[in-house]
C-alpha cells in the first residue's frame, strides 16, 4: 500500500469510471489506474524515481553554493527558504522557467531545442539501473553496469550536437572538446570498472554491491577507485576538468546559446549526472546500501552518494582548469596505463582473496 | 470484448521497427547530413531495443556503446570538422553504382524473402527454452570455446592496426619532406 | 655618458642639420630635428648611446605656427633598469601636407604609439606598415570626415 | 586544414571593454590582434578644456584600478613647471598611497588571473581581500574607495586621519598572512603551474625591442623599475628590492607581481615608521607657466609617462599620457603558436586594463 494508493483511494475515481456508459473506454481508463497503482509507477514517479532525484539533485546544488561559498569566505544564498536559503536552486529554477528561450539566428531550432530534452531524459534513464536499497530499483537489470556505460557513451553526441546546432563557434568549439574529453575518459572509466566486475563476477548493481558485504571494493582496489573517480569528474565536466565549458576561454562553450528553460534542462542534466556519477562510485566501491541495519539501506547509499558528490565539488574550491592537451594527456598516457595495471591487480586480488 | 488483437511484445516490437525504418530512411534521404548521421543513431538504437526484445541484453548494450558511443560519434565528428559545402548541392544522377544499389536491393530482399517462407514457424516472442544469456555465459563461450577464434580474430586485428599506424606515418614523414 | 657631453658630440656630429640640442633640465635632452634628418639622427642616437627604449609618441599642433610637431621620447634600457636619461626629439611636420618617416625600422615599440597619433593627429608616418583604426570607432570617418580630435581646430561641444 | 576565425570580446567573460581578434587553426593561435578603443573617451583632448586642478578626477578615470600613480605622474608635472618644492611629508603620503593603489590593481589582476584559469576561490579571495583591507584603508585616508583624488599638484588633499598608523599596520599583519594562504592555494598549485610556466616566453632582448614595461619587462629579466632608477616622491629614502624572475613566462610574470604586493606592503611599513612632521601641501598657482615636462612614475602595471605643455594658461596646452598598458600592446603576439587555452594566462599576465589604453 501506498501513497499513490491512498490518494487514488481517497479521490475514489474508480467508481466515477464505473459510470462510464462506454465500454472500452471504461477498460482503457481500467488499465491505466492499474497502471497507477502498481509499484512500478510508484517507484518510477517517487522513490527512487523522479521526486528523490529532483529533491536530492536540488539539496545537491544548494549544498555546492553552500560549501563552495565556506571555502571561500562568503555566505552564499540566505532568503530562499528558512534554513540557509535551502530553496533557492529551486527559486532559481523558476527563475529560469520563465525567462525567455532564445534561439540564435540560422540555428538548426529543432536540434538545438531537443538537445536539453534529451539529456535530461538520458541522465534520468542512467538512474533507473542504480538501487537505492535490493528492492528500491526501477529496473533490476542483469547487465546494469553495461548499461550505464552505454547510455554514458551518448552524452558526447549530445554535447557536439548542442554545439553545432548553435550554428556559433564558441559552442562548436566547446563541443569538440566535450566530445574529445567525454570519449577518451570512458576508456579509463570502462577499464577501472572491470576491475570490480571481475572481482564481483556480475554486472548486476545489485550482486556487486552483495559482493562487498565483507569488504567494500576501495579497500580491495584503491588504485581503481581513484582512476574511476577522476573518470566520473571529467565525464561530469567538473573543475578541474570543465574544459567544455570553459568560461573565460569560450564563453560557456557548448551551452553558451542556451537561456531560460533549455539552459536549466542542461544544468539540471549535469547535475543529475554528476548524482548518477557518484551513485555508481558508491554503488561500485563504497558498499552501495550496506551499512548497519539500525536505518534503512537507502538512507546509507544517499548518504555515501552525497559524501561523494560533495568531495567532487570541493575540488571546485581549490583546483583551476586543466588545458585540453594536458587533459588528453593525463587520460591517454597516464589514467589509460594505470586502469590495466589496475585490472591485473584485481585479478592478482580475486586469485589471493577469492 | 477485446481491445488489441496483439500482445505488448508484437505493439513494442511493431513501434521500434517503425522507427528503425524511417530512422534508416531518413539516415540515407536527409539533405543535412548531420541529421542523417543523427537518424543514424536512432536506427542503432532501435536495432538495440530489438536486441532486448528478442533478451539479448548484453548485446543490446554493446550495440549501444559501439554503434552510437563509437560509430556514431565518429561520424559526426568527421562531418562536422569537414567544411559545408562538400556536402551539398550532389545532383542526383543514375550512375552505375545507382544501378548496382538497386539491384543488390533487390537480391537482398528476396533472399530474406526466401527465408522468411522457407522458415517454417516464425515467433516474436522468445523461444519456449531461452537461451543462457546470462554473462557468465558468455564470458565462458567467448573465452573457452572460442577462444583459438578470438585469439586469431585479436592477432589480425592488431596486424590490421599496425598496418594503419605504419601507413599513417609514413604520410606524416612524406608531409614534412615536402 | 653625461648630458653636456651627448650635446656636445650631437653638436659636433650633425651641426647645422639639427636644431641646437637643449637641456631642460636634468636627464632631459631635446633636439629639434627636420623630418628629412631624421632617420640619420635616430640611428645615429640609437648606435652610439643605445637608446633602445622609444617611450612615448605624441603630436603637438600648432595651427598658428601651422606646423605639428611630432615627438618621441628615448631612454636606455639595459638588464639593470632604465637609464634616467630621456632624449626628446621633436620632428616639425607642416599642417597642409602632415608626412614624416615612420621610426619603426629603429625602434620596434614606436609602432602602436604612431599608429595611435595616425589616427588622433591625421599625421602620416611613412613606411609605418599598418595605418589602422585603432582607438576611434569605425564609422568615425562617416561621421566626421577628414577631423581629427586632438587638433586644435576640432572642439568640443561644451568650448 | 581551414582556419578559423573569431573575437574574443568585447562582449565575452574574458576579455574585458576590448576585443581580441583571433585566428585558430586547430586549436592553436595563429594570430592574436588586439583591438582595443571600445571605451575612448579622449581625456587627452578634454583635458586641454579644464583647469589644471580640474584634471585630478578627469585623469583619474582612466586607470580607476589604480589612481594614485597617474594622478601622482601628472601633480609631478605640475610642480616641476611651477618650480615649487613638495613638502617630505607629502611625499611619504604619496608613497603610501601609490603602494596601496599598487596592492589594489595587483589584488585586482590576482583575482581576475584566478577566475581566467578557473580557479573562483582566488576570484572571491582576491576581491574580497581588496574591498575589505585595501580598499578601506585607502578610504579612511581619502575619504573615497576608488576615485579619491587625493594626490593633488603641491601635495595632498588632506592630512593623515588619527590612529590611521595602528589601522593600516594591523591591515598589513592580516594581508600578510593571507598573502601565504594565496600562495599555498594558487601559486603553489601544480595546475597552475602547469598552465602557466612556459606559456607566453617573452626573451629579455624581444622584451626590450618591444619596448613592454613593468612587470611584463620584469618578469623577463630586466632589471626596470621607476621607482629605482629615477626616484621620484620619497622612494630614494627607503629600502625596497625589485622582484625580478628571468624565464619570461606567464608564471614568472604572476610571480613578479605577487612578490610585488609584499614588498609593497613593506614600503607602506617604512613610510609609516620615517613618517615627517610638517605640511602636507603647499600653496599652488592657477597658472603654469610656459614650458613642457616629461614625468614619469612606476605604476602598478608599468612605467607611467606624462608629458605635459603648458602655454602659460590656466589650461594645459597639451596632455599626454603614455600608459603601460598601451606600451604592452604588442605582448598580445606572445599568443602567437600557443594553444586556445593558454590565451587566459597570456592575457592576464599581460595586466592589460582596457581604459588605461583607450583613454
Amino acid at each position: 500500500m501506498n501513497i499513490i494508493n491512498i490518494i487514488l483511494d481517497f479521490l475514489n475515481l474508480e467508481n466515477f469510471i464505473s459510470n462510464i456508459p462506454n465500454a472500452e473506454v471504461q477498460e482503457l481508463l481500467t488499465i491505466v489506474f492499474v497502471f497507477l497503482r502498481s509499484d512500478l509507477f510508484f517507484k518510477i514517479l517517487l522513490f527512487p524515481g523522479i521526486f528523490t532525484i529532483l529533491i536530492t539533485v536540488a539539496e545537491l546544488m544548494w549544498l555546492e553554493l553552500k560549501l563552495i561559498a565556506k571555502v571561500q569566505l562568503r555566505v552564499g544564498p540566505q532568503y530562499a527558504g528558512r534554513i540557509g536559503g535551502i530553496l533557492q536552486p529551486i527559486a532559481d529554477f523558476i527563475k529560469l522557467l520563465f525567462k525567455e528561450t532564445i534561439v540564435p539566428e540560422k540555428a538548426s531550432k529543432v536540434l538545438f531545442l531537443l538537445v536539453p530534452i534529451m539529456l535530461v531524459t538520458l541522465a534520468a534513464t542512467t538512474l533507473t539501473v542504480i538501487p537505492l536499497s535490493e528492492t528500491d530499483v526501477i529496473s533490476n537489470l542483469d547487465v546494469g553496469l553495461l548499461f550505464t556505460f552505454a547510455i554514458l557513451a551518448m552524452f558526447p553526441i549530445l554535447a557536439l550536437l548542442a554545439g553545432w546546432a548553435s550554428n556559433s563557434k564558441f559552442p562548436f568549439i566547446g563541443g569538440i572538446r566535450a566530445l574529445f574529453q567525454q570519449v577518451s575518459y570512458e576508456v579509463p572509466l570502462w577499464f577501472s570498472a572491470l576491475g570490480v566486475v571481475i572481482l564481483a563476477e556480475s554486472l548486476n548493481f545489485n550482486s556487486i554491491i552483495k559482493a562487498q558485504s565483507t569488504f567494500w571494493f576501495i579497500l580491495l582496489l584503491p588504485l581503481g577507485a581513484f582512476i574511476f573517480l577522476v573518470a566520473v569528474i571529467a565525464e561530469t565536466e567538473r573543475l578541474p576538468f570543465d574544459i567544455p565549458e570553459a568560461e573565460t576561454e569560450i564563453a560557456s562553450g557548448w551551452m553558451a546559446e542556451y537561456s531560460g528553460l533549455s539552459f536549466g534542462l542542461i544544468m539540471l542534466s549535469l547535475y543529475i549526472k554528476l548524482y548518477f556519477g557518484a551513485a555508481m562510485f558508491t554503488a561500485l566501491f563504497l558498499g552501495g546500501w550496506l551499512g548497519p541495519s539500525i536505518l534503512p539501506p537507502a538512507f546509507w547509499f544517499l548518504t555515501k552518494t552525497i559524501i561523494v558528490v560533495l568531495i567532487i565539488m570541493m575540488l571546485r574550491g581549490v583546483l583551476p582548469r586543466f588545458r585540453l592537451a594536458d587533459l588528453l594527456y593525463i587520460g591517454w598516457r597516464r589514467l589509460l596505463i594505470l586502469s590495466i595495471v589496475n585490472i591485473f591487480l584485481a585479478i592478482t586480488v580475486k586469485l589471493v582473496l577469492f | 470484448m477485446q481491445i488489441s488483437y496483439l500482445s505488448t511484445a508484437e505493439i513494442v516490437f511493431i513501434l521500434i521497427a517503425a522507427v528503425t525504418l524511417i530512422a534508416a530512411i531518413i539516415a540515407l534521404e536527409a539533405k543535412e547530413i548531420v541529421h542523417g548521421a543523427l537518424s543514424l543513431g536512432v536506427m542503432f538504437l532501435g536495432i538495440a531495443g530489438l536486441y532486448i526484445l528478442l533478451d539479448a541484453n548484453y548485446l543490446a548494450m554493446f550495440q549501444i556503446s559501439v554503434y552510437i558511443g563509437a560509430v556514431v560519434v565518429l561520424i559526426l565528428f568527421t562531418i562536422m570538422i569537414v567544411p559545408r559545402e562538400i556536402w551539398l548541392h550532389r545532383p542526383f544522377r543514375i550512375t552505375p553504382e545507382v544501378i548496382a544499389g538497386i539491384l543488390a536491393a533487390i537480391m537482398l530482399i528476396g533472399s530474406i524473402c526466401v527465408l522468411y517462407l522457407s522458415t517454417p514457424a516464425w515467433s516474436l516472442t522468445p523461444s519456449e527454452a531461452p537461451f543462457d544469456w546470462s554473462v557468465r555465459r558468455i564470458a565462458q563461450s567467448i573465452v573457452i570455446e572460442y577462444g583459438i577464434a578470438l585469439q586469431i580474430l585479436a592477432l589480425v586485428l592488431f596486424a590490421g592496426l599496425m598496418g594503419a599506424l605504419t601507413l599513417a606515418k609514413v604520410e606524416e614523414k612524406e608531409e614534412e619532406t615536402k | 655618458m653625461n648630458e653636456a657631453q651627448i650635446i656636445d658630440e650631437l653638436r659636433d656630429k650633425f651641426g647645422e642639420r639639427i636644431g641646437t640640442p637643449e637641456r631642460l633640465r636634468q636627464h632631459r635632452i631635446v633636439v629639434t630635428v627636420e623630418k628629412e634628418n631624421l632617420l640619420d639622427l635616430a640611428k645615429f642616437v640609437k648606435d652610439t648611446y643605445d637608446l633602445n627604449y622609444a617611450i612615448s609618441v605624441s603630436g603637438i599642433d600648432y595651427p598658428e605656427q601651422n606646423k605639428f610637431v611630432v615627438v618621441y621620447h628615448l631612454c636606455k634600457m639595459s638588464e639593470e633598469g632604465h637609464l634616467p636619461l630621456v632624449l626628446t626629439l621633436k620632428v616639425p611636420v607642416n599642417r597642409q601636407t602632415p608626412r614624416t618617416p615612420s621610426l619603426i625600422s629603429i625602434w620596434q615599440s614606436v609602432e602602436w604609439h604612431e599608429r595611435e597619433t595616425w589616427e588622433l593627429f591625421g599625421i602620416e608616418f611613412e613606411g609605418h606598415p599598418k595605418l589602422e583604426r585603432l582607438l576611434l570607432h569605425e564609422d568615425w570617418d562617416e561621421e566626421f570626415p577628414n577631423q581629427f580630435p586632438l587638433r586644435k581646430d576640432f572642439l568640443l561641444e561644451d568650448e | 586544414m581551414s582556419s578559423m576565425y573569431f573575437s574574443v570580446g568585447p562582449q565575452h567573460p574574458g576579455s574585458g571593454h576590448f576585443r581580441m581578434k583571433i585566428t585558430l587553426q586547430g586549436d592553436i593561435i595563429l594570430n592574436a590582434e588586439p583591438d582595443p578603443g571600445f571605451v575612448h573617451r579622449s581625456v587627452e583632448k578634454i583635458a586641454e578644456t579644464r583647469e589644471y586642478l580640474q584634471n585630478v578626477p578627469l585623469i583619474e578615470r582612466q586607470c580607476l584600478s589604480d589612481v594614485s600613480s597617474v594622478t601622482l605622474a601628472y601633480a609631478m608635472g605640475i610642480e616641476e613647471l611651477l618650480g615649487i618644492e613638495v613638502p617630505p611629508r607629502a611625499q611619504y603620503i604619496r608613497v603610501i598611497m601609490c603602494e596601496l593603489s599598487r596592492i589594489m590593481s595587483h589584488l585586482y589582476w590576482l583575482a581576475i588571473l584566478g577566475i581566467f584559469v578557473g580557479h573562483s576561490t582566488m576570484f572571491m579571495w582576491g576581491f574580497g581581500d581588496r574591498d575589505i583591507l585595501i580598499t578601506e584603508t585607502a578610504e579612511k585616508i581619502a575619504g573615497a574607495r576608488v576615485s579619491y583624488s587625493y594626490i593633488i599638484p603641491g601635495g595632498v588633499r588632506y592630512d593623515l586621519p588619527d590612529g590611521i598608523k595602528e589601522h593600516t599596520m594591523k591591515t598589513l599583519d592580516y594581508f600578510q598572512g593571507r598573502l601565504k594562504e594565496y600562495d599555498a592555494i594558487f601559486f603553489s598549485n601544480p595546475i597552475f603551474k602547469r598552465r602557466t610556466k612556459g606559456v607566453g616566453v617573452l626573451s629579455r632582448s624581444e622584451a626590450i625591442r618591444l619596448g613592454v614595461t613593468g612587470p611584463t619587462l620584469r618578469g623577463s629579466g630586466v632589471r626596470g623599475d621607476i621607482r629605482k632608477d629615477a626616484p621620484y616622491a620619497a622612494y630614494d629614502e627607503l629600502d625596497f628590492e625589485i622582484p625580478v624572475y628571468s624565464e619570461g613566462d606567464s608564471y614568472s610574470r604572476s610571480l613578479v607581481r605577487f612578490r610585488e604586493m609584499k614588498i609593497s606592503s613593506s614600503i607602506i611599513r617604512q613610510a609609516f615608521e620615517n613618517l615627517p612632521e610638517g605640511d602636507f601641501k603647499v600653496k599652488t598657482r592657477k597658472k603654469v607657466p610656459e614650458g613642457e615636462v616629461f614625468s614619469r612614475v612606476e605604476a602598478a602595471r608599468g612605467e607611467l609617462a606624462c608629458y605635459l605643455i603648458s602655454d602659460g594658461t590656466r589650461k594645459p596646452y597639451r596632455l599626454k599620457m603614455s600608459t603601460p598598458s598601451f606600451r604592452n600592446l604588442p605582448g598580445f603576439s606572445l599568443m602567437k603558436g600557443s594553444m586556445l587555452a593558454d590565451m587566459p594566462p597570456i592575457y592576464m599576465s599581460l595586466d592589460y586594463w582596457p581604459l588605461e589604453t583607450d583613454r
